[in-house]
């Protein structure tokens, strides 16, 4: 079986920290790169640091988070530019990766955790 | 005068622009969003005048996909995938035709394949698109441009951080099409209309 | 008007910061309140500290918002033993309160603000 | 003895099982939530065991009360504030009684008024419950807390951190069930329940 990773993005260097504290507590197994902000001081996002962190994961597929609206066109455009399988999910960023992540860490399939997602879809 | 010289004469008039009214974009921002934006279009031109100083370039296509790989990096905000974007989709466009509105057209088409906004949802492609429909039929002037901008005042947002205040989005100049309002005159300036 | 202000209680203190810095951008005049984690160090959340920022806000109506069911009980908890309205929120801790607090520095009542929520409600 | 006494007593015995037992119970939690139960409620214990030291006491309500109030402040888990407003609500019906089941079905209410779980959610109340019902019975004793821990296995947790995984939950006893039983098999040690 194919190795599955997460990326969240968002625009705070502090959110993105703090998520991946708190993701790792329950999947300490599972690969979870994290982008925060144009920089640790700049609010904001970017695309290279997106697509860069997409290329650093260990995992060839991936399913991908974020904050507001603008995080999600960097990831397109990221996605768009790697070669890796990434999926976005327009849930809500704590909540979304953290459930993601506690079922990737039980070894839960995409297909079944896209279910439980569904569940929080969310227009952002 | 070559098209590349014409469009790079824009793009400083663009650069210029962005970094006098900077504040002005702020302000404008503020009052419907996270009050960034001119701040983060004048990070992204500087960081495109940088690179197009160490380069020389021959054809628009090479010209584009610099501007808008910068503007990607380098912006931080929405503003920078969706300009990017359009000169992405620009330098493709290029290589098929340097027609103006040709090129903007699929501008324009960068523009929407990202934000997937349409006209009336009070963005940059409220002044995109009714620019890009009068260089089609050849009647792009300020006039179009200042009442396309103006138009936004009175829409609601539903994309982008202005959509999160509903009805309190009404009665604001929609930041991105007051860049884009710049970005349009800049064309206009340089004579890049001109056939 | 009364003054309504927000609190967020997070499991992680870089969640907490950093929802805090991206609210601000928006919401410069509402008063924000944040507790993240035991404290600096531990993850988790507590009665007291969230006591101490409801007690701490110049607001004495506040919009509550957590991420994970364990702060929500100590929010409770501490609004019980408050003389401050606080109403807690379930949705999402990132979007909803950054909604809440955009809305409420653009000088939308409460019930508008809470139309606005419901429309993100979330089982959490 | 007095009640107070025994229901120090009592409370040591909790505190040792559950230092003792720390890994465990973080193993437990491990496979289902985030690994962290036994550390909380060691450092929960830990608090209190300083403070009923600094104190003594003549009646259950101020000893109920400052072991609940410890609690919510030290163990930092879902698991503070359910044992906390378990021991807040046994302070307030003390006052009305000190009889065994009435007190220990007011810590119950506690517990389920905070966290909301009803029977078969997988949590501490599946331990809570049916403990509470053999008291009133004067049924309680080591078979019914070993058999009402081990129903938790073959739950689903709908409650909790827990719930994130759904039916991946099943199979593992919940560590606040296991806590719960060391807090019973407390009582019968110590004799809080002897009439
Ligand atoms: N989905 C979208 N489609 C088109 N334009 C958008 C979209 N979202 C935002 N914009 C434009 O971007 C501008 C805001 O840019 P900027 O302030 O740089 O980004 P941010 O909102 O991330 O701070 C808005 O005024 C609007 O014109
Ligand atoms: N809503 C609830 N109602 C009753 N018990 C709960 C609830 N949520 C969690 N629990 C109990 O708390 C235990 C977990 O405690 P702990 O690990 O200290 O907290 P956390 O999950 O915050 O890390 C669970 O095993 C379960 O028995
Ligand atoms: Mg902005
Ligand atoms: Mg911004
Ligand atoms: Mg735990
Ligand atoms: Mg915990």
């Amino acid at each position: 079986m194919e190795k599955t990773g997460i990326i969240i993005v968002s625009h705070v260097y502090e959110i993105a920290e703090g998520i991946h504290r708190l993701i790792k507590e329950v999947a300490a197994d599972v690969d979870v790169q994290v982008v925060g902000g144009v920089d640790i001081k700049e609010i904001g996002t970017s695309f290279d640091t997106t697509l860069a962190a997409i290329n650093n994961s260990s995992a060839k597929n991936l399913l991908a988070f974020y904050d507001l609206g603008s995080a999600k066109m960097n990831l397109e455009m990221a996605v768009e530019m790697s070669d890796k399988t990434v999926k976005i999910y327009d849930v809500p960023v704590v909540e979304g990766s953290y459930t993601a992540a506690a079922l990737l860490q039980a070894g839960v399939n995409q297909e079944n955790i896209e279910e439980q997602l569904e569940e929080m879809h969310n227009v952002k | 005068m070559a098209q590349t010289e014409k469009w790079i004469k824009s793009f400083e008039h663009f650069s210029k622009k962005i970094t006098d009214e900077k504040s002005f974009l702020n302000e404008l921002d503020s009052a419907i969003g996270d009050g960034d934006h001119g701040s983060n279009l004048t990070r992204g031109v500087a960081a495109v005048n940088e690179k197009l100083e160490q380069q020389s370039y021959d054809n628009l296509s090479d010209l584009f996909k610099d501007i808008g790989m910068v503007l990607v990096s380098k912006v931080g905000g929405a503003s920078g995938p969706l300009y990017g974007s359009a000169f992405i989709s620009m330098a493709k466009q290029s290589k098929e035709s340097d027609d103006i509105s040709s090129l903007l057209s699929s501008g324009l088409d960068g523009i929407t394949k990202r934000g997937k906004a349409e006209t009336g949802e009070k963005t940059m492609v409220d002044v995109w698109a009714p620019a890009v429909d009068a260089l089609k039929e050849g009647t792009l002037d300020q006039s179009v441009i200042d009442s396309a901008l103006e138009s936004t005042k009175d829409m609601k947002a539903t994309k982008g951080r202005a959509s999160y205040l509903g009805d309190r989005s009404i009665g604001h100049i929609d930041p991105g099409a007051q860049s884009s309002a710049y970005f349009f005159e800049s064309l206009l300036e340089a004579g890049v209309t001109d056939e």
